[in-house]
């Protein structure tokens, strides 16, 4: 206990020399900040309210799924000619609403929330490191993002509005489509700052780690973020690649995606041709299969601490949990094309995908098995951010299950393209990695603000949360098997084969707007708490894990005295300790 | 476990196979779910910090979780290798003979579904971009006497049961994707590529093909109607359409 | 490498790769000239590129000694450039499409 | 605290912490352009012909002895640097600059030349890959061009301030220069020769 005085005692010392050190304006302090604390929560509150955005675009669209063809309450007349005359959406606004609020989620929500908010502001804390390595790099990523943002946004409002061609841009339909410069222009910033952010977070885990900080010692946290950073920086390229020759081929003329003989609404294209559209398509998921396990990773790490931390007890098999995530990462660069098996693959190829696939599903069983056995013999403690974290865990399950038919080519032919495939991913981003997220955000909250968030209004957003969102993902099984596809404007109204499952439209489309309602507890919690927030000491959850040796806030250069890490990251009721927490900071 | 997935009704010779594969998948889903869903709510009650203050540090033993996983490996590695690759392989590989089979070309456009039938001569005739027009979509050359006994539709597509239909698949414009649910076939049209799908309807009815592809605004809406007919009925309807062609070709085209 | 009179012992080699590249660059051309079968000009395009390229990496970027974790980190670069270069290419080869050639129409954007 | 390894290099890494950032940027690139290499053969084998001989050998060789060239002169900005000789690493850097000013020009008129042949990239697919990476590589230069006149002029401060660190700086703008010259060793044959 004595070791916690005398760290209270250099506080004194070291908090008057630093307010003397830097006094920086408000500019330099908040908003072109080079701290990585600062830009991590930068990040963090962007990635929320695109979250936000992303869901909103997505309870508009369920409105017109649920009721095909009527006027959108409250705002739909604000919506504008092109968009929804007299509040009626048009189709081209729907597709608009589906490639914006898939590439809002993945590009501009979750991977800066999970990465950027997470990583940076948690990893460097954790590794016992002052600052990012290149803080002033940071700061770059950060505003690329931003520029990112905005241009995403701002393609909204041009004549012929925003990208409209999925999330996935598939030439040629996204060569002729209109709208899709801006995004193509949008997502080389995003990719740009995604790839200055990898580069800042491996070389902060390889070269900052504390004295006595080894491999073996990192907090699982660190690992997911070092695994994820790697697959941003060797799987985003081709992408910013592909994004480049895509924009040749609407600005320049140019016909890399584009076969010849191309006639579009009666007349032929005056193209060079020779193109090839499934190239994009390669390069495309050659991206986006690793993307999908760089929005996961992050929330593996975080459910692992925050499972940890309120079981009580060591994560069960923590070495075999970081080669899972490291296999899992390498395994991600072969999968790419079990996303394409209806494009007219062969056996050769679609065995040697469907192989890799069934193999990738494998660490990550492992990783659930792990982390499901280490509730054995726990004290649990049910508090917001590990209900989260539990909920996390079947969800999880569920959306991974579901990948295994996928996976296999000829079930495929029947599930490709349809809502089974819209409930598998939304079970492992939504209840799965977007309830990380909030689980992250409930547990770090003090370490950030110094306050801890409300309980009852925690429990009341988990427990509405939880089912709403059970129940608009799982009757999304029930259409996929039953045949309806995805990107129905009208929510597959047209087909008679559907009719017995547009009931479940009306259903998805309550559940999503009450999932909407139960958001407010928590965007009031969050910013109330900053300010009347119960006000809790460095280490509230009695944790063990570097981050938790710092003031809350931390202060400029995080720590007072250099941290020195004395054991593993996760000893919790160590026989014969005199608490049920020995830290890594402490000797 | 097929009834309670509630999949659309078989109406092709392989459908069966398509659908004992996704309700194997789904036994062995169901069965990890359950077995880990039990053992979790479990763990849940009884380590609860009520019941259990004190967390023991050793925690789990045993060689459970490493049976566990190589089972999965296992039932996972016989479902690929048993069923998954080889019912690929007879589903795209091994095409029926063009003379054996109904063939039909289909060409995909922003928002419809333009269809080809040789005739008797059993050939496709020449296509021409430079012919394309709105009553000639798929840019037919009619002088090419190879054309001159080709059926053409748009949106509907008649085939006969209980023969193989194979269908070469093109498109004029963008990827487009064609499904017919009830038969478990799905293939994507991809612009620049001839793509052949193929499968044997058993059962006579009416059936939709779906565009299961983004394709632009009309997407939504890119509907076509399949009719599977007895043979004679089949034969029947391509007889009439033949009679309705003739005085076409008889009248010399202007051009 | 870090003090000058072991920088001095290089700069004689520096000075020979470069040479040596600019030699190489003229075998290249050279080679060029002879029209070769297209498949042999690939392989001895390719060969010398190759090596010129180790010869740049190893002497001019010092990766003829460097450190474990950049070893590691381009390995693991190497490993998926070759992914990148032949698994998409196997896959577009490995269709069951036929490519369907049409000439282009009379282009106007000349 | 300060940011620790800067300079000094970590004991069990053996690195300071911008030569691993230098390479994995590199790393990164290596998978940029191999992107677009693949995107290279994947049209080539897919096309009915392959244009031969549309570009100009002698400039493409003309403009590698360029880059090998300025690959020499920035090794040995830096060994100059290492052996505390100021004068020699400015002459070396400028002749650097010089000749990646050289290759632009170059390139320029290679460019004009295809242009005013009404040869763009929209007309073929030849043309259409042999812009887009001739163009990023130009960029890359151009960049790099921007980052040595910034050690020429403000940048060039730090030497008095802190020798070490201006010297590590001045060897990750050789190692990104390598590389763009690196790149360019496969474009040419590539390009122009195949
Ligand atoms: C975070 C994101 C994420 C994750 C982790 C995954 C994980 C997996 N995905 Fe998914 N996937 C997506 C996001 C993700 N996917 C997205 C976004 C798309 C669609 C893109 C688009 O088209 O727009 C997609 C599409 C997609 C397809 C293409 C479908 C199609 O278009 O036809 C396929 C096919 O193979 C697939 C497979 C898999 C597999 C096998 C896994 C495996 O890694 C899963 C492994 C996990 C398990 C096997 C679970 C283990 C369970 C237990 C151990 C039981 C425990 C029980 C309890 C706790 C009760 N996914
Ligand atoms: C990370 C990825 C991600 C996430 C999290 C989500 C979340 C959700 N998605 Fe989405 N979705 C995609 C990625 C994602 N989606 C993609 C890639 C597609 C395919 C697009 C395409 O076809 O091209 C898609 C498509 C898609 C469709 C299919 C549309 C179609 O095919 O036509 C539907 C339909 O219901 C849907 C619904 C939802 C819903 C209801 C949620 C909900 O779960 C949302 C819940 C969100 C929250 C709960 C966030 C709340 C945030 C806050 C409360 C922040 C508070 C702020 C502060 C405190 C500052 N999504
Ligand atoms: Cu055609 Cu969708
Ligand atoms: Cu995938």
């Amino acid at each position: 206990m004595d070791n916690v005085t005398t760290h209270g005692s250099v506080a004194h010392g070291h908090a008057h020399e630093h307010a003397a050190h830097h006094e920086l304006g408000f500019w330099r302090k908040y908003v072109f900040s080079v701290d990585h604390k600062v830009i991590g929560i930068q990040y963090a509150v962007t990635g929320l309210l695109f979250l936000l955005f992303g869901f909103t675009l997505m309870m508009i669209m369920r409105w017109q799924m649920a009721y095909p063809g009527r006027p959108i309450p409250l705002i739909g007349m604000w919506l504008g000619q092109d968009r929804a005359p007299m509040g009626v959406m048009l189709p081209e606004f729907y597709n608009q609403l589906g490639a914006m609020h898939g590439t809002i989620m993945v590009f501009l929500g979750v991977v800066p929330l999970a990465v950027g908010g997470f990583g940076n502001f948690v990893m460097p804390l954790q590794i016992g490191a002052p600052d990012m390595a290149f803080p002033k790099l940071n700061m770059m990523s950060y505003w690329v993002y931003f520029i990112g943002g905005v241009t995403m946004l701002a393609s909204f409002f041009p004549t012929g509005g925003a990208a409209q061609s999925g999330w996935t841009s598939y030439p040629p339909l996204a060569v002729i489509a209109p709208g899709q410069t801006m995004w193509l222009v949008g997502m080389i910033f995003l990719i740009t700052s995604s790839l200055l952010g990898s580069v800042n977070f491996i070389v902060t885990i390889v070269q900052l780690r504390a004295k006595g900080l080894t491999w073996m010692r990192l907090p699982f946290f660190v690992w997911a973020q070092l695994v994820t950073a790697f697959l941003l920086l060797l799987a985003f390229p081709p992408l910013e690649a592909a994004g480049v020759l895509q924009l040749m081929d609407r600005v320049a003329g140019t016909s890399f995606f584009m076969p010849s003989g191309l006639v579009v609404s009666g007349k032929p294209l005056m193209i060079s041709g020779n193109g090839n559209p499934l190239l994009w398509q390669h390069l495309f998921w050659f991206l986006a299969h690793p993307e999908v396990y760089v929005l996961i990773l992050p929330a593996f790490g975080i459910i692992s601490e925050i499972i940890a931390n309120n079981t009580r007890k060591p994560l069960w098999g923590y070495k075999t949990l970081v080669y899972a995530v490291v296999f899992l990462g390498f395994m991600s660069f072969i999968v790419w094309a079990h996303h394409m098996f209806m494009t007219g693959m062969g056996t050769t190829m679609s065995a040697f995908f469907q192989t890799t696939t069934m193999i990738i599903s494998i660490p990550s069983v492992i990783v659930l098995t792990a982390l499901l056995l280490s509730l054995w013999g726990a004290s649990i403690r049910f508090n917001p951010p590990m209900l989260f974290a539990l909920a996390f865990l079947p969800m999880f399950a569920i959306g991974g299950l579901t990948g295994l038919p996928l996976g296999l080519a000829p079930s495929d032919i029947h599930l490709h393209d349809t809502y089974y495939v819209i409930g598998h991913f939304h079970y492992v981003v939504a209840p799965g990695t977007i309830f990380a997220l909030f689980g992250g955000v409930y547990y770090w909250f003090p370490k950030a603000t110094g306050k801890k968030m409300n309980e009852l209004l925690g429990y009341v957003h988990f427990w509405g949360s939880f089912i709403c969102i059970n129940l608009v993902f799982m009757p999304m099984f029930i259409q996929g098997l039953g045949g309806m596809n995805r990107r129905m404007y009208d929510g597959g109204a047209q087909y008679a084969h559907n009719a017995g499952l547009l009931k479940w439209n009306l259903v998805i489309g309550f559940a999503a707007w009450s999932l909407g309602l139960f958001q407010i507890p928590f965007i009031i919690n969050f910013f109330s708490s900053i300010k009347w927030g119960k006000a809790v000491d460095k280490n509230p959850w009695e944790a063990t894990t570097l981050e938790w040796s710092a003031p809350s806030p931390p202060g400029h250069g995080n720590f007072l005295t250099e941290p020195v890490v004395y054991r593993g990251p996760y000893e919790y009721s160590v026989p014969g300790a005199a608490r049920d927490f020995s830290p890594q900071f402490e000797a | 476990m097929l009834n309670y997935l509630g999949l659309p009704p078989q109406a092709s010779t392989h459908a069966g196979d398509i659908d004992q594969m996704i309700g194997i998948i789904h036994w062995l889903m169901l069965v990890m779910f359950v077995g880990w869903g039990l053992y979790f709510v479990y763990v849940l009650i009884r380590f609860r910090r009520g019941a259990n203050p004190k967390a023991n540090y050793e925690g789990a033993h045993g060689t459970f979780a490493k049976g566990t996983e190589i089972a999965v490996v296992i039932a996972e590695m016989a479902i690929l290798l048993v069923f998954a690759i080889p019912a690929w392989a007879t589903r795209v590989s091994q095409l029926p003979a063009e003379n054996q089979a109904t063939l039909v070309r289909l060409y995909a456009e922003q928002f419809a579904w333009n269809i080809q039938y040789p005739g008797p001569d059993g050939k496709f005739g020449r296509t021409d971009i430079s012919l394309v027009s709105a009553d000639n979509p798929i840019g037919l050359d009619r002088r090419d006497p190879d054309a001159k006994d080709d059926v053409t539709t748009i949106n509907q597509l008649n085939l006969p049961v209980d023969r193989p239909v194979l269908i070469q698949l093109s498109s004029k414009d963008v990827i487009h994707s064609f499904a017919i649910y009830e038969m478990r076939v799905k293939q994507d049209v991809v612009p620049g590529l001839r793509i052949p799908v193929w499968f044997i309807p058993n059962k006579i009815g009416a059936y939709e093909i779906a565009c299961s592809q983004l394709c632009g605004l009309g997407h939504f809406r890119m509907r076509g109607f399949v009719t599977v007919q007895s043979a004679a009925d089949f034969q029947k309807w391509m007889d009439d359409q033949e009679k309705e062609l003739r005085p076409a070709t008889a009248t010399p085209t202007a051009n | 490498m870090s003090d000058s009179s072991d920088i001095k012992s290089h700069l004689g080699k520096y000075w020979m790769i470069g040479a040596a590249l600019l030699v190489f660059t003229g075998i290249t051309v050279a080679a060029n000239q002879l029209h070769l079968v297209v498949p042999l000009a690939i392989t001895v395009a390719l060969v010398i590129a190759i090596t010129k390229g180790s010869m740049v990496a190893a002497v001019f970027m010092h990766l003829s000694h460097e450190k474990k974790w950049i070893y590691g980190s381009l390995i693991l670069t190497v490993v998926f450039f070759i992914v990148l270069m032949t698994i998409p290419f196997l896959t577009i080869n490995d269709t069951i499409g036929t490519p369907i050639h049409v000439s282009a129409p009379e282009h106007t954007g000349h | 605290m300060d940011i620790p390894y800067i300079v000094e290099t970590r004991p069990d890494t053996g690195l300071a912490n911008g030569k691993l950032g230098i390479w994995l940027f590199l790393a990164s690139e290596v998978m940029l352009f191999g992107a677009l290499f693949s995107t290279y053969i994947i049209l080539r084998v897919g096309a009915p012909e392959w244009p031969h001989g549309e570009l100009n050998v002698w400039l493409g060789a003309g403009n590698t002895v360029i880059l090998i060239s300025s690959s020499v002169t920035m090794v040995m900005a830096w060994a100059s640097l290492k052996m505390k000789d100021w004068g020699k690493h400015r002459l070396y850097l400028m002749l650097t600059v010089g000749l990646a000013l050289f290759f632009l020009v170059n390139k320029y008129f290679e460019y004009a030349e295809h242009v005013r042949m009404h040869e763009l990239p929209s007309h073929s697919t030849f043309f259409a890959i042999y812009f887009t990476l001739t163009g990023l590589h130009g960029l890359h230069i151009l960049g790099g061009v921007v980052v040595m006149l910034y050690f020429l002029g403000p940048g060039a401060k730090m030497w008095k301030a802190n020798p070490d660190q201006f010297t590590n700086r001045i060897e990750y703008t050789g190692l990104y220069w390598h590389f763009v010259d690196l790149v360019w060793i496969f474009l040419f044959p590539v390009l122009y020769l195949l």
